[in-house]
């Protein structure tokens, strides 16, 4: 393992004290327990707090800011946060109606988020994302992982959130936003968590890791290595059977690096999934490409399709000042 | 049950994940992401470092505040769910009163179950609950039939063992492997695999 | 070499039509000769092309649109791009006030644009950035590779065309932010050019390389793997060295990733770096931390500080929009 | 030299670079990006397809569009450097015709003198000039002596490797490897390399 690091246990600490000095225009950080918020406190508005496990980069940090997240609290690497740290975010950002809590389904996170939920001495309530449809869907499962598709969950919400809509609104319009994304992932290397020292899972120069999850989970497969298209229309077939787009659907494309990727090769990417979707009548209007959603250092990448309407595009337009996400501000 | 049983365990715990870093590490390599071994460490060394504070509480503030500091300290899924677990005995604890072997059995059936409605999960779905709910279960059993010590503890890492064992085989349902279908089948849940140890570390106590 | 890519011939080709495709509100591409322009022609202003081997992403064309560049002619994959694509380029942004290219000094691109130069019906100027301080600067040789600090200066000159500035006050600004920027870079691994199919260099688990250029070129010296203060250390030196800035200084700091590197690293590097630069009495008051000079798949980064003053820090934070940075718009 | 002896030549280079791919990659990998037998070889191929329209063509014409194909095909260094060679050769020849061996020579030098304005280097500046100026003295040289041109052909090949070879041990103070001081000692110059290939196989077309 090499990594720009000193001691792994101050890896979280380091990271974040840089990510606070780069953008000290926009975020306070709180360590101890850890927790970020805007530098300007905003006013009467739900206020909305996402988090999870660190070394998936920018989220959530990266997208706290005006149209964006009022908190993030990040877990150690690859490990939910604990509830303490909800806790005392929710304390400094709340402005007066309620807290939404935007969780990505992990058994996790979400259990932790809930226990934070329960001692709020606030309104609350949760948004949980779960786009990854490399997980098969079941009523005996906890269903399906939340993955890149939580950006956009975020972005839209915290439009929604600025307008002083309520809070039940704005969980509605991200349990919307949630129902009509499907993302999945493919890696052709692991990441190494740093604290473990060494990769998570054994790959191949010949292997590729299809419906993987952002902390190195196996996916629904192990395959060999073949050219990108064939690749990118697996992906995009599992995409079409889990959200079944009317042909002359709009929809957001948004591909994903995990880390490790050249964007030179996430483009390549967006191209042949265009290209597939648009033969099955779906029509890309809105576009993101880059790291948004990493895996530390895997090299991989995912491709999430988000089906528009009128309200979902006017939220995803919408000014948003954040680290990792800016326009029309 | 006192106090300093608890703290006693607590060291003989830390030890035993410590012992077995490379098999949790590989465990959750295998079919999550890798952590739980650095979050089980995290746990016991803040349990560890917390003793001085402890000694002098009562046994049922001793767990409730072991609940509570695993709560701030693991995160992921281990850490609300073995918070829940020590905040659930020490509820029990705390009305039944530490001296009977029947008030330990029925507390550890309390923190299972606060652990299965915080998961909302039960038995075979390949997770700590597969060592957990056997040994309550056992344990309430002995308990009633007014079993020694020495003859729990010996019957409980048994139990455990092979409720470890037996996650080997289950598709997950819950938690992070459930993800994996077919292909969680042939390993060891790492959540069972830590359960199991912390059961075996604490009844080598009782001879 | 495990990428996302069909054929190598073709690389190129699909991965700028998906950039094209993913930023159709920003950019044009014209293939055969290749090169991007702005969707929305400019007037009467000094038209600003750069260029160069491709493998850079998002330099350059990811810096096309308002406040930056005009157009961006692609090579392959680490080779300087043609003089027929800058005449091209020029051809189709030309806007009555001559051509600025701005070319990063590597004796393949000096020489094609030059040339391009020579042919060009318009009159032009040209910017070499030369940022690198791993390499030392001689009479005899021909001097600093130009790196990540080529992005602050299409930035700042991009800032000064939009307000008509003209082409000799738009090189001398070039001129000047270029000659306030050094920069430093470490690889950790190798890149892998997609046509040549194996990594450029063979670097052990151990090592590092100090002083790395952004093709891959060996740097100052092979190191022992450290950990990262150490480095970043070294690398701050030779910085504060080439640039020997006043105690008091103002600066940005630009933590730039080769493609391979973690977020959570590079806010770790800006964390050591901003702290070492503050001991030497500089101030970082403007920052930048992310892949924004790649190296293919490079796992690695640079350190890049330029001295600001007012007329730099205000061609900085002037409005910007292009794919790769944009605010105020 | 007739036009279709450029033609024939065209091949053989072809064939030359091809044949040395792992030779040219690993010299540019070593003390430069990688790129430089991609680069021939793509120049090599582009020129190779243009056979059937130059066929038709005078030498300088042909030299001409050579040139403009290369300046337009291979980019990087040796793209803007080997277009000039060709440019500066065509002129000469478009000059002093394209009959005898001393404007031949004249046009080499010619063409190795737009390489040296082009890129301003010189000899021992370990670029593809250490192999091209030997090359073009001696081959002003013997033209003036009226060697034949057997002997010119066997002479320019030794003196073109020799030139290669004295490049592994110069410091480079132009193009990429200029960067590496010290560290460029040891290593073949990748242009230089070709260069010497080139020539090679242009010889080896003259008995
Ligand atoms: N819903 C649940 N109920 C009971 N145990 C669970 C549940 N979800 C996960 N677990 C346990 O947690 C363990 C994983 O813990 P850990 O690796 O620390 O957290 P994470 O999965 O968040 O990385 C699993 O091996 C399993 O035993
Ligand atoms: N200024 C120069 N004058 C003469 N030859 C040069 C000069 N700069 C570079 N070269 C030659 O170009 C070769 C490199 O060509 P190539 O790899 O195709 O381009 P690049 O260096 O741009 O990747 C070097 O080996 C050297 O022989
Ligand atoms: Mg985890
Ligand atoms: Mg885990
Ligand atoms: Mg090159
Ligand atoms: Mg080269």
């Amino acid at each position: 393992m090499k990594k720009f690091i000193n001691k792994t246990d101050d890896i979280l600490t380091e990271s974040l004290s840089g990510f606070a000095l780069a953008h000290h225009d926009l975020v306070s950080l709180n360590l101890n327990p850890n927790y970020l918020t805007r530098k300007q406190k905003a006013t009467s508005k739900v206020a909305i707090i996402s988090g999870g496990g660190s070394g998936h980069e920018p989220l959530h940090a990266g997208y706290i800011g005006y149209g964006m997240l009022d908190a993030a609290c990040p877990g150690h690497v690859f490990t939910s946060p604990t509830p303490d740290q909800m806790l005392a975010a929710a304390e400094a950002v709340h402005a007066d109606k309620g807290i939404l809590f935007i969780v990505k389904n992990y058994a996790g996170d979400v259990m932790n988020f809930e226990m934070a939920a329960e001692m709020l001495p606030f309104e609350s309530a949760t948004v949980l994302t779960s786009d990854d449809c490399a997980v098969i869907n079941s009523t005996y499962t906890t269903g399906r992982r939340g993955v890149a598709g939580t950006v956009i969950v975020e972005k839209c919400v915290g439009s929604l959130a600025e307008t002083g809509a309520d809070l039940q609104a704005c969980k509605a319009l991200g349990d919307k936003v949630n129902s009509r994304i499907a993302s999945m992932g493919v890696a052709l290397t692991s990441c190494t968590v740093p604290a473990a020292g060494r990769p998570t899972f054994d790959i191949d120069d010949t292997e590729l890791e299809m419906g993987v999850g952002i902390h190195g989970e196996p996916g629904r497969r192990r395959e060999t290595m073949r050219e990108a298209d064939t690749i990118v229309t697996d992906v995009v077939t599992a995409i079409l059977d889990a959200l079944k787009p009317a042909s002359g659907s709009e929809a957001l494309l948004l591909i994903n690096g995990f880390g490790a990727t050249p964007l030179m090769e996430l483009y390549l990417i967006y191209n042949t999934a265009t290209r597939l979707f648009n033969e099955h009548g779906i029509k890309i209007s809105r576009s993101l490409v880059g790291n948004y959603t990493t895996a530390l250092d895997m090299a991989g990448a995912s491709v999430t399709l988000c089906l528009l309407d009128d309200e979902i595009k006017q939220h995803w337009d919408s000014p948003v000042h954040t680290a990792a996400l800016r326009w029309g501000a | 049950m006192n106090s300093s049983f608890i703290l006693t365990s607590a060291d003989a715990i830390q030890d035993a994940i410590l012992q077995h870093e490379s098999e949790l590490e590989s465990l959750d390599r295998a079919i999550g992401d890798g952590d739980h071994y650095i979050n089980m460490k995290r746990g016991a060394q803040a349990i560890v470092e917390m003793q001085p504070e402890l000694a002098a509480l009562t046994p049922d503030a001793v767990l409730n505040k072991i609940g509570m500091k695993l709560l701030s300290t693991i995160g992921g899924a281990s850490g609300p769910l073995l918070a829940s677990f020590f905040m659930g005995m020490a509820k029990v604890i705390k009305e039944k009163g530490n001296t009977s072997i029947t008030s330990y059995a029925s507390a550890f059936s309390a923190g299972v179950d606060t652990i299965r409605q915080r998961g909302k999960a039960d038995l075979g779905e390949k997770t700590m609950l597969d060592v957990l709910i056997p040994v309550a279960n056992q344990f309430t059993a002995l308990a009633a039939q007014n079993a020694s010590a020495k003859e729990i503890s010996t019957a409980l890492k048994l139990t455990a063992e092979q409720g470890m064992l037996s996650t080997k085989d289950l598709i997950a349902t819950k938690g992070r492997a459930a993800g994996l279908g077919e292909r969680a089948i042939g390993h060891i849940d790492p959540g069972a695999k830590s359960c199991q140890l912390m059961i075996e570390a604490v009844c080598n106590l009782i001879q």
